[in-house]
């Protein structure tokens, strides 16, 4: 026979109000296996919870019931005491009165609430008798960590987890890391130079020895479960071996051959062997094999003849590492919506109209330019510039539903990167809202209208047209409520930023949630930010969606403060709340492996002496089980259950109703 | 009888009572960590003990704490619906919804709502008989 | 231009008959410009595009009923095609023409048109034509 | 070959030569127009009225006896083609929308015919390469500026021959056909419609502007796929001459007399004398007749 207490709360006189805790109580003493009960003003304060500790002891109770608040107030307090009393946490449970009770039943008569409550209880005392105790469960924590996407965001987070003591493997796809910020000419709010301060963090993520770095890297597969991932990263063959190469440059100089360079979007041509731009890091090159004819047809092989240290190889293949971490940090970072989706605005058709990012490229003192404003077509100082905001976002139709809340920001960046360096000209600006929230942005949204004489029309544009060798922009100024037309001699498109192409790809790798238009999912977006639903896995910067260099830097440090943290204990306890499948009835339907969201089931194998498989078996692996129960519903032979919501115990409540 | 979801709506409840919304006393909640934790046979029994109506609901369909657990839910559902009427459960005594955490006045009418409609359908006799009935069966 | 609004403007009836003719939902434009800036006969409305579209929001039918705008929309489409909410401004002035003409009131009268255009106008005008201006 | 064809009513009457040209252009490609036996206009408008249906009846009788000739529907004039492809797909996608219009017309159409353009025939049955292999008369050095107009293109979603807003159908046609083509600014610019009624100020502006501004880009020739655009140009030719210094007119055609053209037949028969501007001068300047 169980020992059962029911220690029922009256919070004072939220529950005592409308129900008869007296009354409950009593009641609860007549089912069988109670043999303590009683009711007190408030079981949380500390004088409850010895109360409850005392009781534990003196009627040697092997389970209780505390009838109070929400088990999502509580449940842990009490646990705790009951635990601290010599019980096993997992024997104790809450029953809720006073949200599902008390408060919601107003009847002054008390009858109402205390039936109800009698009700409650004995459900929970039903449950209860069936209940086992349970251990959290205890994993090891591999105290080293990933981070996938080598932009500032990643930078961040990777010399932070360093910093804290911690090794790091930092991932990137590309042949630098540095991202989307190495294009940026300045950078708003301050306007400091974007190389200025992103090279020495790129030199310090390479420098530090706690940091290993992947470029020209990607993630092809990751198993496990918090503590410990197993990541296999495929190494892009560079055709130069890294560990060699003095970054000397000869072999780019006598490469006899240019295709268009993706870095500069464009607006300029590099060799086949090269590096993305010249603060790379590494500053390693890399031979862009599709357009390198030796690779292709064998033909060349200039760069290698010109290599002192002959280390480059055209025969190199990719390579396969495999690294146990236990953290991952993800910062893919995002990338610019085509903007050949919006034929009206004429881009890839007119040469003088280019994307934002391509003005930053015009701007930068290390771009095609040298940073004079030139337009492409014929290399003229453009005397007029219209500057198109929400290209792409805030269009349901022909774009993405959301604002990419940057755009107005740099748009205002431009107009005065472009004041100060062509004098006389002027920069006009559509704008539908400008949206500059953020420490001394609307400052700097006016400084460039008020200061720098940026014209701004509130309006979108309709089209855009060449003519006489200038663009005629047509669209409207809805505050005067007129038509204009503005010929200029370069156009610059605030085009949306989006989800990079493949990010859900990663996403499904990962085990990590994406929303509509592909940016990944926190936890919760105001109380977890940086964090996923998969336990370990952290997010930082624009993979989640739009934001600043500001916003991104902060969560690249809220991540590495999360891994550390994580990292700082040797075992992980974990609530037990897991499936465990019945070796005995189990006939490896899978039904169970095909229904995890989480991918904890998995094949098991039964050898007989011999070593022959006699039988498969479903197994729950507890890192990864996140105690869902789904595959318990979806276990046809009833071989599989879910500590602590049994089917026993559920039975039971449900037949105590 | 209520089979809610530890995450949302559970939450919602919780929201409903800390804003002291009033509603109609004859719900009995049981929580379970998912809604794809609800096996069917949960609601036979809830049935068979006397229950005029069962009520399940969980996370909005993408809200899921479990990610994809209420897909599931959904999924066996519809199958699920047509065992129930096979077995003469009226249909209108079984109601699925989606309240997440924030959704306390959804609750509260869902509540409100549900039980008008089993009250109006009266109590639930089919099923009530069936447990003595095996026990009976059982003794004799 | 001061106009007093009220709870009765913002809800008009006038309006969710405008918008019942024509299928579309006044709210969902925000005023982004756009038709205004690509109408072709914008330069020849009393109330460009968006404005009508604005009024109509406002609940103030008669300053729009009042206007040109509605007769000199040549239903190009180009509003509707380019309107990042995928409003039709092009079916909101269509409706305010069916406002007019349904209740039997012709803009154009067929016997005031001149002979020779009658004859050599491609039919397609002249059907067009009397369906957006007779009732 | 044979295609269903609905030629429409302008086309049985001021635009005739648009129609014949097509006609004869068709038996030089291999396949042939075959005029639906019984039609009616299509309404010259699509109705932006979803709460009136009436205005559907006379497209969706169209549409229902065409569904007996065939599955699949062509037509020449833009506006026809705009009308009954919107039609078609109300009748497609809405369950409602088709049980009222089919009881009005007392039919039992479903929307299953598939309504194509000339130029599509062209562009996706024959294929470019085909008619630029029977062009016996290559418009050599020929500018011409390709007249979208408004209906072949809007809305994109119920048309979709052709990107809204960089289409390149016609000027494809047009190379193939030997001529060099110049992009302008308004060829997806109204010519100002139906306002020929009672609004010709509006009209001249609009067409003056697609006519000055495929000049200005070059064009010695605008060629039109609707007798509306093209009554409209034409029309507004002289006072747009008056109006713009230094613009001294441009010849206007339908895409099918050029395609005629440079297939080879004889000129005469193409209709161009029934144009109210005159290409010859073109056509002998650069030695093409
Ligand atoms: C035109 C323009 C101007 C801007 N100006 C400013 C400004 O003045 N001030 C400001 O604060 N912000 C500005 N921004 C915003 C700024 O660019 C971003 O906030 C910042 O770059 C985001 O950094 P990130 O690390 O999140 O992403 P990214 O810079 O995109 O970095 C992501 C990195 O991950 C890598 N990666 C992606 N996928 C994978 C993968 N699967 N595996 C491995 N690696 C991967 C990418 O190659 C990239 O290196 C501007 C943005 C634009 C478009
Ligand atoms: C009307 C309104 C509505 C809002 N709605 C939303 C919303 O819907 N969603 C949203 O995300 N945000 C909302 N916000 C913003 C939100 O309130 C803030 O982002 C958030 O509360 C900031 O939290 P905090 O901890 O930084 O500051 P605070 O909430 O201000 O907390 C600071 C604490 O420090 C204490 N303190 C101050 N000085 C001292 C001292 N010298 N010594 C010791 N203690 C000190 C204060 O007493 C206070 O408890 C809203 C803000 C307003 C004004
Ligand atoms: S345990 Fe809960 S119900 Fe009891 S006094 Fe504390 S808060 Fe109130
Ligand atoms: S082998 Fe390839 S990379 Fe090397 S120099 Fe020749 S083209 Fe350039
Ligand atoms: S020449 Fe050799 S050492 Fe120098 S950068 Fe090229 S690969 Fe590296
Ligand atoms: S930030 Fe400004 S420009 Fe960018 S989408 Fe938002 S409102 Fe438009
Ligand atoms: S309880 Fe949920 S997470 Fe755990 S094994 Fe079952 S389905 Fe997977
Ligand atoms: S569903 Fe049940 S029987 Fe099937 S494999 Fe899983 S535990 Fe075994
Ligand atoms: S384009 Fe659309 S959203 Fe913009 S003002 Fe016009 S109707 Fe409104
Ligand atoms: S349909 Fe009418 S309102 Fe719309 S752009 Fe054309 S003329 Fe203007």
């Amino acid at each position: 026979m169980p020992r059962i207490g029911v220690f029922v709360c009256q919070c004072g006189n939220n529950i005592a109000s409308t129900v008869d805790t007296k009354k409950v109580a009593g009641e609860m003493s007549k089912l069988p296996g109670v043999v303590f009960t009683c009711d007190y003003k408030f079981m949380c304060s500390s004088p409850g919870q010895e109360m409850l500790k005392q009781a534990i002891k003196e009627n040697k109770l092997d389970g209780v019931i505390v009838s109070a608040c929400s088990p999502h107030m509580h449940e842990k307090t009490f646990r705790k005491a009951s635990e601290a009393a010599g019980l096993n946490p997992y024997q104790c449970e809450i029953t809720n009165i006073r949200e599902q009770c008390s408060w919601v039943h107003h009847d002054k008569t008390r009858a109402t609430g205390t039936v109800k409550s009698i009700d409650l209880t004995r459900m929970t005392i039903e449950r209860l008798k069936r209940n086992k105790p349970l251990k959290k469960i205890k994993i090891p924590v591999r105290k080293k960590a990933l981070v996938i996407g080598g932009g500032i965001a990643g930078i961040q987070a990777a010399l932070d987890i360093a910093e804290g003591g911690r090794d790091v493997i930092l991932v990137e796809k590309e042949p630098s890391i540095g991202g989307n910020m190495a294009r940026l000419s300045e950078t708003f709010p301050t306007m400091d130079c974007s190389q200025c301060i992103l090279t020495p963090k790129m030199v310090e993520a390479e420098l530090n020895e706690r940091i290993t770095l992947y470029t020209y890297s990607e993630v092809e597969k990751v198993d496990g479960y918090i503590g410990n991932f197993t990541v296999q990263i495929r190494r892009k063959s560079k055709y130069v071996d890294e560990d060699r190469c003095t970054g000397c440059g000869e072999c780019i100089e006598k490469c006899p051959f240019k295709v268009e360079s993706q870095f500069e979007l464009n607006l300029t041509k590099r060799k086949v062997i090269y590096t993305p731009f010249p603060q790379s890091v590494p500053n390693v090159p890399v031979i862009d094999a599709p357009n390198c004819p030796k690779i292709q047809k064998d033909k060349c092989g200039a760069c290698a003849i010109a290599c002192g240290p002959k280390c480059i190889d055209f025969k190199m293949q990719d390579k396969i590492v495999t690294e146990e971490v236990g953290a991952i940090v993800v910062a893919t970072g995002y990338q610019l919506m085509p903007n050949e989706r919006f034929g009206e605005y004429g881009y890839g058709r007119i040469k003088d109209v280019i994307s934002g990012m391509q003005f930053e490229r015009l701007a930068s003192s290390s771009g095609p330019t040298g940073g004079e404003i030139r337009r492409p077509s014929d290399g003229k100082v453009p005397q007029s510039v219209v500057f198109i905001q929400c290209v792409g976002s805030r269009d349901e139709k022909k774009g993405v539903s959301y604002c990419s809340k940057v755009c107005c920001m740099y748009t205002a960046k431009h107009t005065m990167l472009y004041s100060h360096k062509v004098h006389g000209g002027q920069a006009y600006v559509f704008y539908m809202d400008i949206r500059s929230g953020g420490k001394r942005y609307e400052e700097f949204v006016r400084k460039a209208i008020e200061h720098d004489n940026a014209m701004y029309l509130r309006g979108r544009v309709s089209r855009v047209y060449e003519k006489d060798g200038r663009v005629v922009v047509q669209g409207a100024d809805t505050l005067s409520g007129s038509q204009v037309e503005i010929e200029a001699d370069m156009v610059v498109l605030a085009t949306a930023i989006v989800s990079r192409e493949g990010a859900d790809t990663l996403a499904q790798r990962l085990g990590i949630g994406y929303d509509k238009d592909k940016f990944y999912n926190e936890y919760h977006p105001k109380l977890r930010p940086v964090e996923t639903v998969t336990a370990g896995i952290f997010l930082a910067g624009t993979c989640m969606g739009p934001m600043d260099i500001p916003e991104s830097v902060a969560q690249g440090s809220a991540a590495a403060s999360k891994v550390l943290a994580l990292f700082s204990a040797d075992e992980m306890a974990r609530e037990p709340i897991t499936s465990v499948v019945n070796r005995a009835t189990c006939n490896a339907c899978w039904d169970c492996l095909t229904a995890c969201p989480y991918s904890a089931i998995e094949r098991e194998s039964v050898k007989d002496r011999q070593g022959n498989i006699v039988r498969w078996l479903a197994k729950v692996n507890e890192g990864v089980c996140q105690g869902c129960g789904v595959c318990v519903a979806a276990c046809r032979s009833k071989s599989i259950d879910l500590r602590g919501y049994t089917d026993e115990q559920v039975y039971a409540a449900i037949n105590a109703f | 009888m209520a089979f809610v979801c530890n995450w949302c709506t559970y939450a919602g409840a919780d929201l409903a009572g800390t804003s002291r919304m009033e509603y109609r006393p004859n719900v009995r909640i049981i929580k379970l960590p998912c809604t794809g934790r609800i096996d069917p046979l949960f609601i036979i029994k809830a049935f068979e003990n006397g229950a005029d109506g069962v009520l399940v609901s969980g996370c909005h369909p993408g809200d899921c704490h479990y990610t994809t657990g209420n897909y599931h839910a959904r999924r066996r559902w519809i199958g699920f619906k047509n065992l129930m009427e096979f077995v003469g459960i009226d249909m209108r005594r079984l109601h699925f919804s989606w309240v997440s955490a924030s959704e306390a006045i959804k609750w509260v009418d869902l509540i409100n709502n549900v039980t008008d409609e089993i009250k109006r359908l009266g109590p639930f006799m089919e099923y009530k008989g069936l447990k003595e009935n095996r026990a009976e069966q059982r003794k004799g | 231009m001061k106009m007093k609004l009220s709870n009765e403007d913002i809800s008009s009836v006038r309006v969710r008959q405008i918008e019942r003719i024509s299928g579309e939902d006044v709210r969902k434009c925000y005023q982004c410009g756009n038709c205004s800036g690509g109408c072709p006969v914008s330069f020849e409305m009393e109330i460009p595009p968006s404005q009508v579209v604005r009024f109509l929001q406002l609940g103030r039918v008669d300053e729009v009923m009042a206007a040109n705008s509605m007769w000199v929309c040549v239903g190009c489409l180009q509003c509707y095609s380019r309107c990042p909410k995928g409003v039709s401004v092009a079916a909101m002035l269509e409706a305010l023409r069916q406002t007019v003409l349904r209740k039997g009131e012709d803009f154009e009268k067929i016997k005031d048109l001149p002979y020779p255009f009658l004859k050599k106008a491609p039919q397609q005008a002249l059907v067009c034509g009397f369906r957006k201006f007779v009732s | 070959m044979k295609i269903p064809y609905y030629p429409g009513c302008t086309l049985n009457t001021v635009a005739k030569h648009f129609d014949a040209s097509a006609r004869d252009a068709a038996v030089s490609m291999g396949f042939e127009m075959e005029e639906l036996a019984q039609w009616n206009c299509c309404g010259a408008t699509f109705p932006l009225t979803p709460d009136n249906l009436i205005g559907l009846t006379a497209p969706a009788k169209v549409l229902s006896n065409a569904r007996k000739a065939g599955d699949t529907l062509t037509t020449l004039c833009s506006v026809c083609y705009n009308v009954l492809k919107r039609t078609n797909k109300v009748m497609k996608d809405s369950k409602e929308k088709r049980a009222v219009v089919n009881g009005f017309i007392e039919e039992e159409y479903d929307g299953s015919l598939n309504i194509i353009h000339y130029l599509e025939v062209l562009r996706d049955r024959v294929g470019f390469v085909k008619v630029k292999e029977a062009v016996k008369r290559p418009l050599k050095g020929v500018k011409a500026g390709c007249y979208y107009g408004c209906m072949l293109l809007r809305p994109f979603e119920d048309i979709g021959i052709d990107n809204a807003e960089r289409p390149t159908v016609f000027e494809d046609l047009l190379r193939a056909l030997g001529a060099e083509v110049v992009d302008f600014p308004n060829k997806i610019e109204c010519c100002g419609a139906h306002l020929a009624m009672n609004n010709e100020d509006v009209v001249v502006r609009l067409s003056g502007n697609v006519m000055t501004s495929a000049v200005g880009m070059g064009a010695e020739l605008i060629v039109t796929s609707c007798p509306l655009c093209q009554y409209n140009l034409e029309k507004s030719q002289p006072k747009v001459s008056e109006r713009t210094a230094g613009y001294a007119g441009v010849p206007i055609a339908y895409f099918t007399q050029i395609l005629g053209l440079a297939l080879g037949q004889p000129v005469e028969g193409l209709g161009f004398e029934k144009n109210a501007t005159d290409i010859m001068p073109l056509l002998q300047k650069k030695g093409i007749v």
